[in-house]
């Protein structure tokens, strides 16, 4: 085997602190080393020319790079020595930038060290196998998870590329969180307004597979083809037949006994019932846990007033399997439960502040109820405890975000915003009544956002004192809230007639669960983890799943739907070739020797190990044995670790290789 | 196995100096209580002050000292746990502590200045913990009568659960330790809004007016709510509470009188003991539970 | 041997996504460490076989460091939980054998900490220092050479020679 | 012992399995294993103290499993197993080896069992793992017999070494174990003996690359011993046949057990006792301890 070695200079990024020269000298010297040389940037046009050449004239079958990591330019230096007709697996790079010249100061020990690290890389090239990339096909139809704003955005813009779209959402309409909002920041147009036609579009939209109370419930499979089970749970009403005229929930006789979640619990609902009115698909659910029929097997007056006959009490859920190239994730996010009492020890509640003991300390959403036209109060600012109209309101700003003693360390972002878009709410609705924020910053980095918090406290007289609140008690029919104002240095006491809490966002409850169903990371919060934090934002680490909005971290709406869009773009540029190209760093097992235990099959993440019965001439099955499935490996080499007889190889980093370059120490 | 070690756990005592003028009473009640629960303690022998007050606002280095020279000396006597009834003292020790494991510089400081070093991790409870650590059960299961005539307010004060970072025990804003172990001697305990407020805390010397003032908010509070005792964990809090009250009706003549309680005296109530035994006696405001008996319950 | 000169080899398995990656960017954010590790490229710290820290050891090194995808955080979901399995197990058996704990240590470095990266391996190398040659393994190895001199150095060369008919 | 060969002649003569594995009496205090396909040859089959091997490492060769098997159907193989034997045929089973319906498990109530043949069995001279066995009565089987018997007492040296050990410098500790392994001659019979290492092609025969040095020297050995324990644990059931098959007496249930114990400690996993349970090698927990990781 001729092997060449090609030292990089990097201008003087390497060269300042390893002697190159002297590196391609000593590698000369290397038993199967035909041809070393140093260069200025062999990455550049006339250095990967050099290598070309190199490789023709010495007639090398390997060649070994010490330059850059092989996060930066292994693709480049691999596609010249392809195009000088060697195989693109038979190149290897010695990392002398990032982890050697960079981060050492003594020319003489890591000149040493150069020299080492590109001994290993000989050594590894030496057993390199020419290896080929692998084709997968792909599956031409996309599964968006969630149906808020971010579901629906990337729903539409995939469909309307002319793919099939599956969208999943949990609850019985999609809509979302944006659907609950009175206003929106900083234009103060209506939410619902500018959303419920884009429900309406998915509805209709050709393309695209509405499954409304469903649930994803497996993922099975790989980037191009994923088997995703998912489970439909019975509205205990036929969608075929209802036809939304609503005469089942005017009849309903429970009208008292569930809290209407939608309304945050502010307002109830019929145990038969849609969620709110623009609701997509308008085809109510009947709830088991409070309808009559199902606790005690007597009334059934929805079943007597449907005249379509669409109430079925024995529908059960039904699971159905699609065949799915590539998931988008958009399940959104939830508030922080401030009350928390017992359920989750992870967060501390925030019990000096009375949520869930006084009525009239609500939080973010609740407010949006009240504040909208739609909600329980038809737009007018009443409090919940008695209907009075609160002349003195408090907003509290950061409860649970940024409080690393009990509650979470992150900014949720879109507090300030919404907190000054809802005390000018308040304020336009009240004039005579009094706005104080309490606030630990103000971020309103975004367009028109500064100007709109200005614009809260100069136009609308929204009072901001700058401070935390420490403890919120009831006196005399106030909410005493107790607090103080740091730019005064002064302790202050508020009597308020209703106070907001503005609590964190947080991923919904299920979003570790589903993230290990799907197979992506997710950080310590729940949050999904993106696949590079500033060039990869909408790309999971798991190839084919792409998130979007509040579920990868907190957002507001034109984020989310940015964010949404681009990931449609990432899932359309994906679908429009008919075979992906994958690298080919996959396990396989030697059938020969294989013992046939099953710990790879245990240990893989992805289930790509089969099991492949081998058989005798006579057709006898004599042993069972592990099979990769070459399209489903993802190359961790997790079972090669794991193989006790070592029958599975990773190819590009089998264990040959990795051997030559621990002796090459 | 690690549950009865748990159990039997044994504790260095560091009593501090309120424990043995203004509050010997939480000191005998203290003991007593303990001893009928069946834990024993030993009393760490030579301690010194703490720490707290003067030290600590003249003499960094001297605080940290002070209050490290005492756990050097229960680690000496192999003793793995201190309890520090006083929260001024608690506070001393786990701070003191947190400082020696996360600077080096004090450590080798304190080291030299105590010419010891510290080996072992010993760890410093409050009585709340230790009640905790005891098991409320083990209360229930030793009561002697229900004490279902009191309303608590239960009064942590400032120092007790704070700094949360440190006091992981309970929540630093709405802790409710207290509550728990309040109610295993049958009483009720009230919802109520003070208490975690100051109390005026060391002001009671030089600034009795402060003092006065945030002392009454915080009995006006409990009464506001139902109660009709407030138990505390912490000598100062007490004699803020119990003893300024008669300064209190000078400024306040429309005051009443309003018994503060150890929460060792509660509980020492609760497994039989008698109000002289446990020394509540010895407070400024009367205290005796058959006067807040109905008297046709017949019971007491 | 003279503890003056002698500095110590230390082999770090790391994973391709997220130490590795870690590592880069402690070299873009030029921290400086110790020159003493050469790391070795892995795709995943699931990946890395306890026969190779043994490897390590008798091609003369005095430390090893492993290190992968913080839980939860890997590219391949569960390759570091069943990685830190392994490893508490053979960790525990090397040190019943009576390889010192510090000789072979562990990490979770993520892409995005290349100061925790340069940290660790500071430390490492400090410790392996203050730790002195591994004289118990290298013994083994010297006399190994001197018996069989062609084995100790041939590996690599027998191996280009002869091709597995298996694989 | 009447009802054992009646019982395995009637399993033979009905044809439900190929062959009996069972074991047969050499001399007063010695027996051998045996493969009984004839129903004449059950008069053969004894079941007592002195039935030291563990019979499960039969159930993975490979010529043995081919004569059960048809190009219709699948005979059964009967085994004969002690309680303790019995884990190993579960731990088989979990690693897929062998399917639960295709054996026949024979088991005995047991009370303990020779520490080597030739010895007689009393309480100086049980083996060690009787001694704290917890388990005299099957926990999977499809027939049982024997009676219920008192175990004898005896101490438990075996835990006293390990400890010892602990309580040695790393220094000694090594040098402890080098000594040992230093007689290694690598013949290979705990390989041979253990029911687990049932592996067509052993790590250490693998040689492209050379995963363990076979010369005649100590780092070898040392590789060698080192990932034979490595190897079994969290698989290893405990049942001492390496040590015993050992020519050179190297003391290698100390590791194994020494590795059982941390599988106790750390995972509260014995292997080999449920077919319920995942295997501790190839699951994992998200609150394993993370100590180890800086």
């Amino acid at each position: 085997m001729k092997i060449g070695v090609f030292i990089c200079h990097c201008g003087e990024n390497i060269s300042s602190t390893v002697d190159c020269p002297r590196v391609a000298k000593i590698c000369e010297s290397y038993p199967g080393v035909e041809y070393s040389v140093d260069y200025k940037y062999m990455c550049s046009d006339p250095g990967q020319n050099l290598i070309r050449e190199a490789i023709q004239l010495y007639k090398l079958d390997a060649i070994v790079i010490g330059s850059c990591s092989p996060h930066m330019h292994e693709r480049t230096f691999r596609n010249a020595a392809f195009s000088a007709g060697i195989n693109p697996f038979m190149v290897e790079i010695a990392n002398l930038r990032e982890h050697c010249s960079w981060v050492h100061d003594d020319i003489e020990s890591s000149t040493l060290k150069a020299i080492e690290l590109v001994r290993m890389a000989i050594e590894k090239v030496k057993r390199d196998k020419p290896l080929s990339k692998i084709n997968v096909p792909v599956t031409k139809r996309v599964l968006v998870i969630g149906g808020g704003i971010a579901g629906i955005q990337a729903a539409l813009d995939v469909a309307n590329a002319g793919y099939e779209v599956v969208l999943v959402e949990k609850e019985p309409s999609i809509g979302g969180h944006m659907s609950q909002l009175s206003e929106t920041f900083p234009t103060l147009d209506c939410s619902q307004c500018i959303l419920t036609p884009r429900m309406v579009e998915v509805h209709q939209h050709p393309k695209i597979k509405l499954l409304t109370y469903s649930e994803v419930v497996k993922v099975e499979g790989f980037i191009g083809n994923f088997k995703v089970t998912i489970k439909k749970k019975a509205r205990h009403i036929n969608e075929d037949l209802c036809s939304g005229c609503g005469m089942c929930i005017s009849k309903c006789p429970i009208k008292k006994k569930a809290y209407n979640s939608f309304e945050e619990d502010l307002a109830f609902r019929s145990a038969v019932y849609i969620p709110f009115s623009q609701a997509i698909p308008n085809i109510p659910v009947i709830d088991e846990t409070v309808c009559t029929y199902f606790q005690t097997g007597k009334c059934g007056m929805c079943l007597k007033v449907c005249d379509r006959g669409a109430i079925n009490f024995d529908q059960k859920d039904t699971v159905m399997v699609a065949d799915i190239g590539a998931i988008i994730v958009a399940t959104g996010y939830k508030l922080y439960d401030i009350e928390r009492k017992s359920a989750d020890l992870k967060y501390k509640g925030y019990g000096e502040y009375g949520y869930g003991k006084y009525r009239d300390v609500i939080d973010g959403l609740q407010f949006e109820r009240i504040a909208s036209a739609s909600g329980p109060t038809s737009g007018e600012m009443k409090r919940p405890s008695d209907g009075k109209e609160p002349k003195k309101i408090v907003f509290i700003q950061c409860v649970g975000s940024r409080d690393d003693s009990k509650g979470i360390s992150y900014c949720s972002k879109i507090c300030c915003m919404y907190t000054a878009k809802q005390a000018m709410l308040y304020r336009h609705k009240v004039h005579d009544g009094e706005a104080y924020v309490f606030y630990m910053d103000i971020r309103a980095g975004g367009k028109m956002y500064e100007e709109f918090v200005r614009r809260a406290i100069e136009e609308d007289k929204v009072k901001y004192i700058r401070g935390r609140v420490s403890r919120i008690y009831e006196e005399n029919g106030k909410y005493i809230v107790k607090g103080e104002d740091t730019i005064a240095g002064m302790p202050v006491e508020i009597d308020a007639d209703m106070v907001v809490l503005a609590t964190a966002m947080i991923p919904q409850d299920n979003a570790p669960a589903l993230a290990r169903t799907i197979g992506i990371p997710y950080d310590k919060y729940g949050f999904f983890n993106e696949s590079h934090p500033k060039l990869k934002p909408v790309e999971s680490t798991t190839a084919g799943v792409f998130l979007a909005g509040a579920c990868q971290s907190p957002k507001d709406i034109p984020e989310s739907v940015a964010m949404a869009s681009a990931a449609a773009c990432k899932t359309i540029i994906l679908l429009s070739s008919d075979t992906l190209e994958r690298e080919p760093v996959v396990a396989k097992v030697n059938e020969d020797l294989c013992a046939g235990c099953f710990y790879c099959q245990k240990v893989c993440p992805f289930g790509a190990v089969e099991v492949k019965d081998v058989k005798d001439i006579n057709g006898i099955v004599y042993k069972e044995v592990a099979f990769i499935n070459q399209g489903v490996c993802q190359g961790c080499g997790t079972c090669t670790a794991t193989c006790l007889s070592k029958s599975i190889e990773l190819s590009g980093f089998n264990n040959e290789e990795i051997f030559a370059e621990i002796a090459a120490l | 196995m690690n549950l009865l070690k748990e159990v039997f756990m044994k504790y260095g005592y560091f009593p501090g100096c309120s424990q043995t003028g203004s509050a010997k009473e939480y000191d005998i009640s203290l003991r007593k209580v303990i001893e009928k629960l069946g834990v024993s303690f030993d009393e760490i022998e030579d301690w010194s002050c703490c720490g707290a007050t003067s030290a600590h606002v003249t003499n960094h280095k001297l605080s940290t000292a002070l209050a490290m020279r005492n756990i050097m000396l229960a680690e000496q006597q192999g003793m793995e746990n201190i309890i520090a009834p006083c929260a001024a003292c608690y506070n001393r020790l786990i701070m003191s502590q947190f400082e020696i494991a996360n600077h080096s510089g004090i450590r080798k400081e304190t080291e030299e200045l105590l010419s010891a070093s510290f080996q072992k991790d010993v760890k410093v409870f409050n009585v709340l913990e230790l009640f905790l650590n005891i098991g409320i059960d083990k209360i229930i299961e030793n009561r002697k009568r229900e004490l279902n005539d009191l309303k608590v307010a239960c009064y942590y004060g400032c120092l007790l659960v704070r700094p949360s970072g440190l006091t992981k025990f309970d929540d630093a804003e709405q802790p409710e330790s207290m509550e728990k172990i309040a109610e295993a001697t049958g009483a009720k305990t009230i919802d109520w809004n003070y208490k975690v407020e100051c109390c005026g805390a060391a002001h009671s010397i030089a600034r009795r007016d402060i003092v006065v003032d945030l002392s009454k908010k915080i009995l006006d509070d409990a009464k506001y709510h139902g109660a009709n005792v407030m138990i505390v964990a912490c000598p100062m809090c007490h004699t803020n509470l119990d003893m300024r009250q008669r300064v209190m009706k000078r400024t306040y003549p429309e005051h009443e009188d309003f018994p503060v309680l150890y929460i060792t005296e509660l509980i020492g109530l609760a497994l039989g003991m008698d109000e002289k035994e446990l020394g509540i006696d010895l407070h400024f405001i009367d205290f005796n539970y058959k006067d807040l008996v109905p008297e046709n319950s017949g019971v007491g | 041997m003279d503890n003056q000169k002698w500095e110590p080899k230390i082999v770090a398995f790391v994973c391709n996504w997220c130490t590795y990656t870690g590592a880069d960017l402690a070299g873009t954010s030029r921290m400086k460490y110790p020159a003493n590790t050469k790391m070795i490229r892995v795709m995943c710290s699931g990946s890395v076989d306890p026969v190779f820290i043994l490897k390590a050891f008798e091609r003369g090194a005095d430390g090893i460091l492993v290190s992968g995808c913080h839980p939860n955080d890997c590219h391949y979901n569960a390759g570091n939980f069943h990685a830190r399995r392994r490893w508490d197990f053979f960790h525990e058996l090397l040190d019943f054998i009576g390889i010192e704990k510090g000789r072979l240590q562990f990490s979770w470095i993520s892409a995005s900490e290349g100061k925790k990266f340069a940290d660790v391996v500071s430390k490492v190398t400090k410790d392996i220092k203050a730790m002195g040659p591994f004289t118990n393994y290298q013994k083994m190895n010297s006399e190994f050479t001197a018996l069989f001199p062609e084995e100790a150095n041939a590996d690599s060369e027998i191996i280009n020679q002869i091709k597995e008919t298996v694989l | 012992m009447k009802e054992l060969r009646e019982h395995a002649k009637e399993l033979l003569e009905k044809g439900e399995v190929s062959a009996v594995i069972g074991y047969s009496q050499v001399s007063e205090k010695r027996t051998k294993p045996i493969i009984v396909t004839d129903p004449q040859d059950t008069d053969q089959l004894v079941f007592n103290e002195y039935c030291l091997n563990n019979l499960a490492v039969y159930l993975t060769k490979a010529r043995i499993k081919v004569s059960c098997r048809t190009k219709d159907k699948t005979l059964k193989l009967a085994v004969t197993a002690k309680p303790c034997d019995v884990h190993s045929v579960v731990a088989l089973i979990q690693e897929n080896q062998i399917h639960r319906e295709d054996i026949h498990i024979i088991s005995f109530n047991c009370h303990g069992v020779a520490k080597d043949f030739g010895f007689e069995f009393s309480g100086d001279n049980i083996a060690s793992k009787c001694i704290n066995c917890e388990t005299h009565k099957p926990l999977y089987f499809d027939k049982i017999f024997g009676e219920e018997k008192e175990t004898p007492k005896a101490s438990d040296d075996a835990m006293e070494r390990i400890q010892e050990i602990e309580r040695m410098s790393h220094q000694e500790r090594f040098e402890f174990f080098k000594n040992e392994f230093d007689k290694c001659i690598k013949c290979y019979a705990c390989r041979a003996v253990c029911p687990l290492c049932y592996c067509q092609r052993c790590i250490t025969d693998k040689t492209i690359p050379r995963w363990i040095e076979s010369s005649s020297h100590m780092r070898g050995n040392f590789a060698w011993n080192i990932v034979r324990a490595f190897h079994l644990s969290g698989r290893c059931t405990g049942c001492g046949e390496c040590e015993r098959a050992c020519p050179v007496d190297i003391p290698l249930s100390l590791l194994n057990r020494r590795m059982a114990i941390k599988a106790k400690k750390s995972f509260s996993y014995v292997s080999g006792r449920s077919l319920e349970t995942p295997t501790l090698v190839g699951s994992f927990n998200e609150k394993d301890n993370d100590e180890l990781f800086m």
